[in-house]
């Protein structure tokens, strides 16, 4: 008798588990749509987040002209970022149909591909090529951004690489120049190394006058601190993982990088509060003209030249992040974490409902309305719109967009990933607040073992993807797909 | 008196049968909508993350082997569940004092004043009447360090910025004051509201016989407020126990874990870590814990209130 | 109307209420029956079934030869007035006095008319539109009499409905009740635990202790004939003074109570109740005012020492101590012996009481009277 | 009773000061509500400015919050009408009869306002969408949806307090009113809900603050049709900087339906929380 009702207990609960474990039917490939507004009444429904303005642009001009154009109803799911992860998740978990285009972050695409709910998108794209263009973005950034390991499942709305600016009205004075000068005993020029831009930094450093140095995204969360202290030892040499997957981030290279980024004397350039900067602070910080440089991402970059939004709109000039200078090549590194959302289709959702989504995302995120978002606000993200002449003459800063894109390195897009990165950044956090670099980093890097183990990647043979395999992967897709790459030949 | 058919054992009718058995199970009658509604919305998640947290299942892979008893295993030798869990008990015992003092202290200086007394009150509950995300948002737009009052506040005293949500070794005790300033009306409604229902006799003999303010405090209020007072003690260490909104709001956690509660650390586990099994199992454990904690005050309670 | 009570339980499992054991019970019409005894006696228990409020385990329960037991309260044609409430609070005394009529959906001329009638007969007529607030407890008792009157039940239940009152009122509303069962001629079921209530009020006395009826009687037989040592013991103010002892027969014949350090002869009485007894321990009393104070010690009598007197108005409860036992005994406040001195109490044979100590039953009455 | 005046004036002092350290935050936060977005945040603060209203336009119109407060109002007012429905007859039944096991079920009941919400979160949507699929019973992203999940919380808050109430009432109310002529569920209406009318108010304000200010089962289950006020708060918390004057717009009418209601309803939940959560 007892053990009848454990047995039905049992079941019961394996019937709850169900939902979770609804198997995913394979997508047959549809036609091509032609005909006119065969899309008529339908509904699109898209989740989404107002995460930078550029965004908004999008509602403002390309869905009235999409709704217009083919009598679709599009649905928007506005969500802060951070509600954004946990809805995206659930519904994906339980195999829901709540939303046919959904906002991904690179980091998040991993574990949604293994759940099986991100669309693969080579099927829609050969059966109707449109306007898409997979072959017009970076290999590194496709591969970060719009690629879940072999898998292509979106098309990037934006891609985030490290970008530094500077206040060309202080850097092109000549009183400062000459004050410079004799301070350090060299011309004031833009840094192109860390240890130039410390000197800069405290030269500019001014509480009295409401002026620092530099300014750069720290934050409380842990993993943002890494994000950040990761552009410093991408220079250094650090990377995330050996080729046969070990963690490198108990490295000599990597306690330096870490002491100095959460070290004080580089913190003592910054403004006050510096520690809880996130990305709102410190772009304030430089749009109001509290400090002379400034590290961000690339799509922050048309809020500086915005007149409106930046009181130093007109004096601002962009250069290469600072690098490391390698002591035996005397050659600067500078290498960047690239990162982003791409738009991916939900596959749970009805083969109409994934071409009608497809449709969309062409033209959304296609080369045209790229082009269109580019010239009128400084977005870009398409190599067709980063070369392009005319646009980079309107937007000067587009070219060191492009070469930052083109080495731009991506987080590793495994599902435990942000656990390995919370302990890094827990790491830093207790370094700045005075804790023992070489010990922490150590304890770090043990800990993403045990992480990765716990997650069965050593005992499985499952490896990590490092950035050139992830090149590798995006000329294989193109190569399947029957496009050339620029950077595949 | 010879008693007639219809009352033969046998002779009932159906409908009085009928009233006789739903009389002996009226309860049910009462009970039975509100208790069916509850089990559905409140076992069914249990018995899923129970189920879910003897598997392995994460967002991250399709197949969910039996694991047993693992993940239970794996949170209780993981550090940061163990940080985490440190932090919600410093959250409990500070937040809860802390909340209990401010809400206590008011309810009896408030007791003191006449004029004036119905605008204060109002005023005092107004923290519980906002959002907790609202909250964190709005504290964290005080404690800005370039534009938040307090620092402004603190400029003109001559004290430089601070980050006081930033540094570890103040954060906690920010988002702890914060969770304070939001909570302690809720203390002092309950304890305000216990007080006027004391009777006075007490109170104007132990005052015509001399006994100090402190005495009457200690020797009459304290003891005849007891169950009032644990009732405001056990709805706060709930609540304080699942502190999810305002830490996620001002600080997320950090830094480095300082700021970590129980709540934020298993949704983090589930959703940023992807590690769903993980996250059930922690908050069974969860559970379990609060569940013993509550018993143990409620065995305080039942002793003090007569429960009908 | 006559309320018949038959085999009727009530068990306490699962439930605070007090368990009724298999009781039967017959009320004739027109009758002031009292269910007296301690709390938790099942008096309460078995008045709220008659109500319908309880649902008894098993058993009938017939009112007017109609059986009830599983009729809903509002079709009992009951009506009952209770302890610890009277008034329903939002409501005027106008309106509670008509709410019983409003659930017969009488036309509101009739109710109006029928509502100031009733009020009028429990002297409630000028406060018609008071509230809870605005009246005294005497008062809402009376609303609450009113109310349990408007409808003319067959028969009036209540419980306690005086405890909550203080002393003065609590007579006058007594004696009230008395007239309005006089008055109206109906079945009155009274629960008390107070005795002297149940003796001035009861036309019937029930006498219950741990869900078990003890005696049922006229006050006069309960307070003289009590079938069991509970019974003498719980009636009576002060009560009876017990003590335990055994039996010793002469060989003439002769009857007589040993008790610690002294002996007493029974009257002969005693001899036919003997037959049942199983052995010589017995239970013997004797009332407070059926001692008498003598001047000299003769047969039945015993020397005592006064420790304690208290006044009761025009007569004095005096207790003396008798070789370790303490008497109660009540006497003329003129004939009261000051404490400390020496007195000598008499025991008079025709007012003594003796129970098995075993049964508790009284020795006094039949076989066949305690068989029953 | 008589206060020494020094220790009246020292009850005033404290308890003005906690007033006004409640108050700056909210009333300056407030005030940024009505400031244009130049000067949402500035150091030192500006004080006097002439205030707008375009914050509000923007987030009631412009980003069509004027929705979400539908969507709020609609949850929070019916979550807290079925809990009152379901809750109130089983309080009664909890207060009134004495059953095997009712003192477990009634502390079981206060040990679920404990469950941290993400425990509820995703089982709720697999069952919605498992139900959804099995049955055709569209429960995601609608308002019974979530007013049935609130339950959770509201509902043993409703029962422990209304109890309580009940507890407080002679159970002769409604039994005089039953031999009076009235079946229990009458004698209930027209006796007892006149006299518990003030806890019940109190009861479901208090349970209105609680539904009015959910944010995680909203966040997990909400959808385009649903979403509630909190989560409109949380958008203007954008990546490159917080909006914070529609931020505060945004909680202003979060606010106003609470801080409304409790000035009118202040007496009742005073007497709510004696009665209710005392006993």
């Amino acid at each position: 008798m007892k053990s009848l009702k454990t047995v039905l207990l049992l079941l019961f609960v394996f019937s709850l588990c169900l939902p979770l474990v609804s198997a995913q039917d394979s997508f047959p490939l549809t036609d091509p749509a032609t005909g006119a507004r065969p899309y008529e009444g339908r509904e699109l429904r898209i989740i989404n987040t107002e995460v930078v303005p550029i965004l908004a642009y999008e509602h403002e001009i390309l869905d009235p002209a999409y709704e217009e154009a083919s009598g679709v109803t599009l649905i928007y799911e506005n969500m802060a970022h951070s509600d954004l992860l946990p809805r995206i998740q659930t519904t994906c978990a339980a195999g829901g149909d709540d939303f046919d285009i959904m906002f991904v972050e690179d980091g998040w695409a991993g574990a949604l591909a293994a759940l099986g709910c991100l669309e693969e998108l080579d099927g829609l794209y050969l059966a109707a090529p449109g306007d898409s263009h997979p072959e017009d973005f970076t290999a590194r950034a496709f591969g970060t951004v719009a690629m879940a390991k072999e898998k292509w499942v979106g098309i990037p709305t934006l891609v985030a690489v490290g970008m530094f600016a500077y206040r060309t009205d202080l850097f092109g004075d000549p009183d400062e120049q000459a004050a410079f000068q004799e301070a350090y005993g060299r011309e004031l020029t833009v840094p192109q190394t860390w240890e130039e831009l410390a000197e800069v930094g405290e030269f500019f450093t001014r509480p009295e006058d409401e002026l620092w140095g530099f300014n750069y995204r720290y934050g409380t969360p842990n993993n943002i601190l890494f994000d950040y202290m990761i552009h410093f030892g991408f220079s250094r040499g650090v990377d995330f993982f050996d080729a046969d997957f070990n963690p490198l981030f108990g490295t000599e290279a990597a306690i330096d990088t870490a002491n100095f980024f959460v070290g004080q004397d580089f913190l003592a350039l910054q403004p006050p509060g510096r520690e809880s900067y996130q990305f709102g602070e410190v772009l304030q910080n430089f749009t109001q003209g509290k400090v002379a440089m400034y590290g961000t991402e690339s799509w922050a970059i048309p809020l500086l030249l915005d007149p409106e939004a930046s009181v130093v709109a007109e004096h601002t000039a962009f250069a290469p992040i600072p690098g490391w200078r390698n002591p035996e090549t005397g050659e600067i590194q500078s290498a960047l974490l690239s990162a982003g959302p791409a738009y991916m289709i939900n596959a749970h959702i009805s083969d109409e409902q994934k071409q009608l989504a497809w449709d969309y995302l062409q033209l959304a995120h296609g080369k045209e309305f790229a082009r269109l978002l580019a010239d009128q606000r400084g977005a870009g993200h398409r190599v067709s719109v980063l070369t392009d002449p005319d646009l980079v003459a309107k937007w000067p800063h587009l070219t060191a967009n492009f070469e930052a894109m083109k080495v731009g390195i991506g987080r590793p897009a495994e599902p435990w990933w942000p656990e390995a990165e919370n302990a890094i950044g827990r790491a830093l956090q207790e370094i700045a607040a005075g804790g023992d670099a070489a010990s922490l980093m150590a304890d770090a890097n043990a800990d993403i073992v045990e992480i990765v183990e716990d997650a069965g990647y050593y005992d499985e043979g499952i490896a990590y993807v490092s950035v050139v395999q992830r090149e590798e992967f995006v000329c294989a897709k193109m190569a399947e797909l029957g496009l050339d790459h620029d950077e595949c030949m | 008196m010879k008693p007639d058919v219809a009352t033969q054992p046998g002779g009932q009718s159906l409908s009085r049968r009928v009233y006789s058995l739903t009389q002996r199970h009226r309860h049910w009658f009462f009970i039975g909508p509100a208790l069916l509604i509850l089990l559905t919305v409140v076992i069914y998640p249990i018995v899923f993350s129970t189920g879910v947290s003897l598997f392995r299942v994460t967002f991250a892979s399709t197949s969910r082997p039996f694991v047993g008893l693992q993940n239970f295993e794996r949170m209780l030798g993981n550090d940061d569940f163990l940080q985490s869990a440190y932090n919600t008990l410093y959250y409990v015992v500070f937040s809860v004092s802390g909340s209990f003092l401010l809400g206590f202290g008011a309810a009896l200086l408030i007791r003191r004043i006449s004029r004036g007394r119905n605008i204060l009150r109002l005023v005092l509950i107004i923290p519980i009447t906002m959002a907790p995300i609202v909250v964190g948002l709005m504290w964290n737009w005080m404690l800005d360090p370039l534009f938040g009052l307090i620092n402004w506040f603190l400029g003109l005293l001559g004290i430089p910025g601070q980050t006081l949500l930033a540094q570890a070794s103040t954060a906690r005790l920010m988002v702890v004051l914060v969770d304070i300033w939001q909570w302690y009306p809720l203390v002092f409604l309950i304890i305000e509201a216990g007080m006027a229902t004391l009777p006075r006799a007490p109170y104007e003999s132990a005052r015509l016989e001399g006994v100090s303010s402190w005495m009457i405090f200690r020797r009459i209020t304290l003891p005849l407020l007891r169950p009032v007072i644990l009732v405001a003690l056990l709805l706060r260490t709930v609540d304080a126990f699942r502190t999810f909104d305002i830490v996620r709001v001002m600080t997320d956690g950090g830094p480095a874990l300082t700021t970590e509660t129980l709540s934020l650390y298993l949704y983090r586990t589930a959703f940023t870590f992807n590690k769903l099994s993980r996250a059930a199992a922690g908050s069974i454990l969860m559970l379990l814990v609060i569940g013993l904690i509550s018993a143990m005050m409620f065995r305080f309670l039942y002793k003090d209130i007569e429960v009908g | 109307m006559k309320v018949v009570l038959k085999e009727l339980v009530k068990d306490f499992k699962s439930t605070d209420t007090v368990a009724v054991n298999r009781i039967n019970l017959e009320i004739d019409q027109g009758e002031l029956a009292v269910l007296l005894g301690p709390s938790g006696c099942g008096k309460t228990t078995t008045l709220r079934m008659i109500a319908g409020l309880e649902q008894p385990d098993s058993g009938r329960i017939y009112i007017a030869e109609r059986d009830i037991t599983d009729l809903a309260p509002k079709d009992r044609r009951v009506a009952m007035v209770f302890q610890n409430f009277s008034m329903y609070p939002t409501m005027n005394v106008y309106d509670n006095i008509a709410f019983p009529l409003h659930a017969i959906k009488m036309d509101r001329k009739e109710i109006d008319r029928t509502v100031r009638e009733v009020a009028r007969l429990v002297n409630i007529d000028q406060l018609l539109e008071r509230g809870l607030r605005q009246v005294s407890g005497g008062e809402a008792q009376r609303v609450a009499l009113a109310r349990a009157m408007v409808r003319r039940p067959e028969v009036f239940l209540m419980d306690e409905p005086l405890s909550n009152l203080d002393a003065k009122l609590r007579v006058q509303l007594r004696t009230e009740i008395k007239r309005l069962h006089q008055d109206t001629g109906t079945t009155f079921i009274f629960v008390t635990h107070d005795q002297e209530e149940a003796m001035t009020l009861g036309d019937k006395i029930i006498v219950m202790n741990r869900g078990d009826i003890q005696q049922v009687g006229t006050p006069h037989e309960v307070f003289f004939t009590p079938r069991n040592a509970f019974v003498a013991n719980f009636v009576g103010t002060p009560s009876m003074n017990m003590l335990p002892g055994s039996l010793r027969i002469e060989e003439s014949g002769r009857l007589f109570v040993v008790l610690p350090g002294f002996e007493l002869e029974l009257p002969r009485r005693f001899a036919a109740g003997l037959r049942m007894m199983t052995s010589h321990h017995v239970i013997w009393g004797i009332r407070p005012e059926a001692i008498k104070l003598v001047p000299a010690i003769g047969d039945n009598c015993v020397p005592g020492l006064v420790e304690l007197v208290e006044a009761l108005g025009s007569r004095d409860l005096m207790f003396v101590r008798v070789h370790d036992q303490l008497f109660g005994v009540i006497v003329d406040a003129l004939d009261s012996v000051p404490v400390g001195e020496t007195c000598s109490l008499h025991f008079d044979g025709a007012h003594m009481h003796l129970f098995d100590a075993d049964s508790e039953l009284s020795l006094l009455l039949d076989e066949k009277a305690n068989g029953a | 009773m008589v206060v020494p005046v020094r220790e009246r004036a020292l009850s005033y002092a404290i308890l003005t000061a906690m007033a006004v350290l409640v108050l700056i935050p909210v009333l300056a936060g407030s005030l940024t509500a009505f400031k244009p977005q130049i000067i949402w945040i500035s150091s030192p603060p500006v004080w006097f400015f002439e205030p707008t209203l375009e914050n509000f336009e923007f987030v009631l119109i412009t980003r069509q919050n004027w929705l979400h407060l539908r969507n709020s109002l609609i949850i929070s007012i019916g979550s807290v009408v079925i809990a009152l429905v379901l809750g109130v007859p089983a309080a009664y039944g909890f207060a009134r009869f004495r059953f095997r096991g009712s003192k477990g079920l009634m502390q079981w009941l206060i040990s679920l306002r404990m469950i941290p919400p993400i425990v509820v979160g995703l089982p709720f949507y697999a069952m919605f969408l498992f139900l959804e699929r099995a049955t055709g019973l569209g429960l995601r992203d609608t308002h019974f949806g979530l007013i049935l999940t609130y339950q959770t919380f509201l509902l043993p808050l409703v029962i422990w307090m209304m109890r309580g109430y009940f507890v407080e009432l002679p159970a002769a109310m409604e039994e005089s009113a039953m031999v009076e002529g009235y079946t229990r569920i009458g004698a209930l209406r027209r006796v007892v809900l006149p006299v518990v009318w003030p806890g019940i108010v109190a009861t479901a304000l208090l349970n209105f603050i609680f539904a009015w200010n959910e944010f995680f089962l909203a966040l997990i289950l909400a959808g385009n049709n649903t979403s509630t006020l909190p989560m409109a708060a949380g958008t203007y918390v954008v990546r490159a900087r917080v909006e914070w004057g529609n931020l505060f717009a945004v909680n202003l009418i979060i606010m106003m339906p609470v801080i409304v209601l409790t000035i009118f309803l202040r007496q009742q939940l005073v007497k709510g929380l004696t009665f209710g959560i005392l006993e």
